[in-house]
């Protein structure tokens, strides 16, 4: 089955699937592991393994800092990829690769498309690649049987929506707001126009992100979206009140 | 005149360059390029931009002849075009007018922008003050830190500085953070780019306001030197902007060589520098929305950089300059914090000229060079920007203990006045 | 043009001028009178002194419009001739060069110079690094202390400081300090005044190489605004170089107003000011080689001035401007200190441009007129000097935390250094 | 009799006269009266009173510092022209006026001058004052009887010490060396030669001075000029090791 299809699958279960984050190496492996369990627990549907940078320019100021301790404190990239391949051996989640470009082409375009593969990844959230630019990411990513995840934002025209869609497979992650990761959204009509204007330009499942933190705001996105993405929150949360806060957090999205 | 436009394919240049940017600022980017695009196809736009350099700053700036170095080296005769004088003390005016102009095209009134050493954002509070927008520069803490009089500067210009705490806490921070600004503010900001870097149209954009540099200079050289081409061009390389700005000026001087000089800091041997095109020390990457040669690791994060001169001290450089330096047209030099230094002190003791320690990494490639060419040879070097603004890093290079007490004495005035 | 020879009668203007120097000096002042008539008189020696400053300094300077500021006030258009973008960053080095080619023509191989603000000493350093020269320069203790930055680039242009002790420990006591030096050293040695004071030939020399500015600022307005006067021309008047360099220019244009503005201090009411000729608050006295308008008590000493621009802390006067002033010419204004730090950061933020302590007396005075004139009337400032070598003074006076936290730092890392 | 007539009856006794010098209110006028009976019993000939200025800028650093002390001890003119009185009444020497050029203007040319002659005062020395200038000193000078004293240097051309000569009265103040008062003066064919050409240019009485110090300085002078004078050497002897060795130094000269 491909991602698509799987996502399909799951919808059948329940109307909001939900995908969660986390920054591997931060606040630590070990802590990563004891995260990926509540997600699993939780009944989390894809998980982002964000695989830190040292110039996370698209991320808000929590996960810029949160990139920068995971680096700090030693995390390499082979230690990404083995803790996507610990979490796929493990759970039922859909791990997701989520990073930037410059990880990519460093490893290689193809040999790193094969390794997430080979982890038990199912898709690649690039926000600084755009589908235009020429690297051999899409080709890589087919190849490889993975999905390149499209961004559609507030800011896009229809006709860049509808040329994004053309691209998108898997699913499409849909902005809820201009801005960086990490600020709250105001989960209201604005919102609710664009969310109707990347439907329009898609009909693959649609994941919105960007400021979800409450259950009214997956219970916003229901007959709207298909997936609620849980970023910030969840870290926030856990950095601040420990496991079982982030335990709660999960428990009242999912 | 060489043309940069001829040159790119695209956004790129051979295999440099793009625009790897957050989908969001897509349309924001599409709009900064078709808008640039018209104004560089409208000869009002040009002829408004000249003319508001010459009334505001002091364009056409001269080229000045050292003759007492010269002589002293015995070797080739050093110009220097002068770009120290311009308001603000560095070339970075150029740019940053430039693009103020692009704004009132665009309709935007609020000016982000990155800076190392405080020089882009003077530059860039001062368009802000002269021409009416709001004004916020991101600054890494440690370049705060490193150059207060500027941020001293850029807070009475009325322009909100915010201290970037993350990452390395210099420049390749200050650009993320304003990156980070510009996606939530783009329909009133402009993000004011302060070198020939970041994601396309910046590079080409940046080159193009800054090639009133190479302009003049062209024009000048030929009356000066009718018929006779430099034998070199050098500028200082951080991002690349005086670079491309000067070296579009004789790009089609086939006899002429184009010479960079990056920052060597305590030697290329290990990391403390920022020599990226100089013995092939870069690696090509992507990041700050853009493709070319970086200072990363094998994961390809970006290492820490080090240089004496806050704005040589950057881990990318001009996709622009990549290209040229792959096709062999540009050489890479890389002069050490040691050798800047004492070039700076020969320009000042001998033509009581106070250059920048940036643009002295220019002037420590021409006095390497100079001695071994003819004394018919010419050299012309980019002097980027004026040394005023180092006072606080060149005393404590030359260890001036009068220096030390007299901000010792006014430490402790501070304190009693508390 | 108004012509200075044709108004001076044995080196007097009206009542004042005159060379009242040690006999010991005489034949060295002769010397120079010869020296200095004949240069004038050679047509190639104003075109060597214009291509000089051309070439190594960015002459013409640009006439710049403050728009903002003149649409705020909602009177006057005003006008800036640009001085601060000069090389060393100030009017001081128009007379310090043509003094330097004085100095080539006369053999003389070591320079003399008292400073104030350090402005003319760090212009004078700059020129004998630049033709060689040795160079010892003289400064009063406590300019010492409030001048810091300036006194290290003397210092690293190769120039001997010393540090007046003698009197108010200010210019008035370097003057002198200079003077001694020279009645020892004039068979190798030029003193290099900084104003149009002293003794015979100097009002006239400084000003005759001062007049570029109005040369070229008359030129421009005849093209800017063919066939009209500016309604007044402004310039700060500490000795009255750069106001006579601007004044010159338009002296003969009988409808344009001639205004010097003056330290006004804390105030005309006590002694903390540097008034001599607004309000008629000098008496007539001599010192320092001539006669004029000075600040002195009923036994002739002369008083302890005040400004917060050093540059104007200065007890005497043009004889050229006291003359003019005699004959109602020119009109004297006295701005305060709080005035002068408003009208400096007005300029700061409204227009970009960065004026020194001294030129913001000019600033404050024409902001003070503008608004009384309809918008059809034209103001031309000089803008002697840029504010860039007063950040320890305007930190203070705007009482900025962040830069005293960072000076205190300093001062703590410099301690644990040593 | 005027001045010149009573210096060539005073040379009739010994081969070189002795011109002395104070600063009047330094270190205080007590300290001045003090002095002026030391030189007094001396034997001291001239004795310059010199009248603090605030721009002494033809003094070296000790009478500049002298002068500048006196000041700020208060010293007025007035307090000046008391203590000429003073010493007129009580000694034989002849008093001398020195000073600057502004001290007389303030005053008034006039007035001054007439004030000075009161006062027993013969003559005024003042350094930054050429004879072409424009002020009113000369005549007001003559019209109360004071000869104003020409000085002659070692950087005058021929034609211009025959000039000082024509205006001279009284006696010529000749200067041994170029630069300030105070530094010590090499007594050598030099000097020599500087004083054969001043003495060329005038039949007055010669007074050599700048750093005049010791017994074989005066000796020097012998047979080429008619007055030395003791300024520095005196103040510094007072100075260093009180009235004695200002007393002993005076003895040693005169
Ligand atoms: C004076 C000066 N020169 C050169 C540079 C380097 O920038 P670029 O390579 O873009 O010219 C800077 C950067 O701040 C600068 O301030
Ligand atoms: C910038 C500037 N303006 C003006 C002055 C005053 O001098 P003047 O009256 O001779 O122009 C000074 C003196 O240092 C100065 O530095």
């Amino acid at each position: 089955m491909n991602l698509e299809q799987h996502i399909r699958e799951r919808l059948k279960k329940k109307p909001v699937l939900v995908m969660s984050h986390l920054i591997c190496g931060y606040p630590s492996l070990d802590d990563n592991r004891q995260m990926l369990q509540i997600m699993h627990d939780a009944g989390v549907d894809l998980v982002e393994f964000q695989f830190p940078f040292s110039e996370p320019s698209a991320d808000g100021p929590v996960f810029t800092r949160a990139n920068q301790k995971a680096l700090d404190a030693g995390t390499r990239v082979a230690d990404c990829f083995e803790l996507m391949a610990w979490a796929s051996s493990k759970f039922s989640f859909m791990p997701v690769m989520m990073g930037y470009t410059n990880t990519v082409i460093q490893y290689g375009e193809d040999a790193f498309c094969q390794k997430i593969a080979a982890c038990g990844g199912r898709a690649l959230i690039i926000p600084d690649h755009p589908p235009e630019e020429d690297t051999q990411l899409l080709a890589a990513a087919k190849a490889h049987g993975l999905c390149v995840i499209m961004l559609m934002t507030p800011t896009n025209t229809d006709e860049r929506l509808h040329t994004l869609g053309t691209k998108a497979s898997g699913f499409v992650y849909g902005v809820a707001r201009r801005g960086v990761t990490g600020a709250k959204t105001a989960f209201d009509t604005g919102v609710a126009t664009c969310i109707d204007r990347y439907r329009h330009a898609t009909s693959l499942p649609l994941a919105i992100g960007f400021g979800i933190s409450s259950s009214d705001d997956v219970a916003f996105l229901k007959g709207r979206a298909e997936i609620a993405v849980v970023g910030t929150a969840f870290l926030t949360a856990w950095e601040t009140s420990g496991p079982d806060a982030a335990k709660q957090l999960l428990a009242a999205l999912t | 005149m060489w043309d940069i436009f001829a040159i790119e394919k695209n956004g790129y240049y051979g295999r440099y360059g793009g625009a790897y940017i957050p989908e969001i600022l897509h349309t924001t980017i599409e709009e900064l390029k078709s808008a640039f695009d018209q104004a560089r196809r409208d000869p009002e736009f040009w002829h408004a931009y000249e003319t508001l350099m010459g009334s505001y700053s002091c364009r056409p700036t001269p080229i000045t002849h050292l003759e007492n170095i010269s002589r002293d080296l015995g070797g080739a005769q050093i110009y220097l075009k002068r770009e120290d004088l311009n308001q603000t003390g560095a070339h970075k005016a150029n740019n940053v007018f430039g693009q103020g102009l692009l704004m009132q095209r665009m309709g935007k009134n609020r000016v982000i922008a990155e800076t190392g050493a405080g020089q882009h954002g003077v530059a860039s509070a001062t368009m802000a003050a002269r021409m009416g927008f709001k004004c916020t520069i991101y600054m890494g803490a440690d370049d705060v830190r490193r150059q207060r009089p500027n941020v001293f500067w850029m807070q009475q210009l009325g322009a909100e500085v915010i201290t970037v705490e993350d990452g390395t806490r210099t420049l390749k921070d200050a650009i993320n953070a304003a990156m980070r600004d510009w996606v939530g503010s783009m329909d009133h900001s402009h993000y004011v780019l302060g070198t020939a870097c970041g994601p396309h149209p910046y590079p080409q954009m940046v080159s193009y306001f800054q090639s009133i540099i190479g302009k003049e200079a062209r024009k000048q050289w030929e009356t000066m030197f009718p018929g006779e081409q430099p034998t070199a061009v050098i500028a200082c390389v951080g991002g690349g902007s005086n670079a491309m700005g000067l070296f579009q000026g004789f790009l089609d001087c086939d006899a002429c060589k184009i010479i960079g000089a990056e920052a060597g800091g305590r030697g290329l041997e290990g990391h403390a520098h920022a020599a990226r095109l100089a013995q092939h020390r870069g690696t090509e990457g992507i990041a700050h929305g853009y493709r070319t040669y970086f200072l990363q690791d094998e994961d390809g994060q970006m290492r820490d950089t080090h240089s004496v001169a806050a704005g040589l001290d950057y881990v990318g450089v001009s996709p622009i300059l990549s290209y040229l330096s792959d096709i062999g047209r540009l050489q890479s030099e890389a002069p050490t914090d040691v050798e800047v230094i004492a070039a700076l002190k020969k320009t000042i003791q001998r033509e009581g000229i106070i250059p920048a320690l940036e643009s002295s990494h220019a002037l420590a490639a021409a006095y390497r060079l100079a001695p071994t060419l003819p004394t018919s040879a010419r050299l012309l070097v980019s002097l980027s920007g004026r040394g005023d603004k180092d006072i606080f890093t060149i005393a404590d290079a030359l260890h001036d203990p009068a220096w030390e007490d007299f901000i010792t004495e006014t430490a402790e005035r501070y304190k009693k006045k508390r």
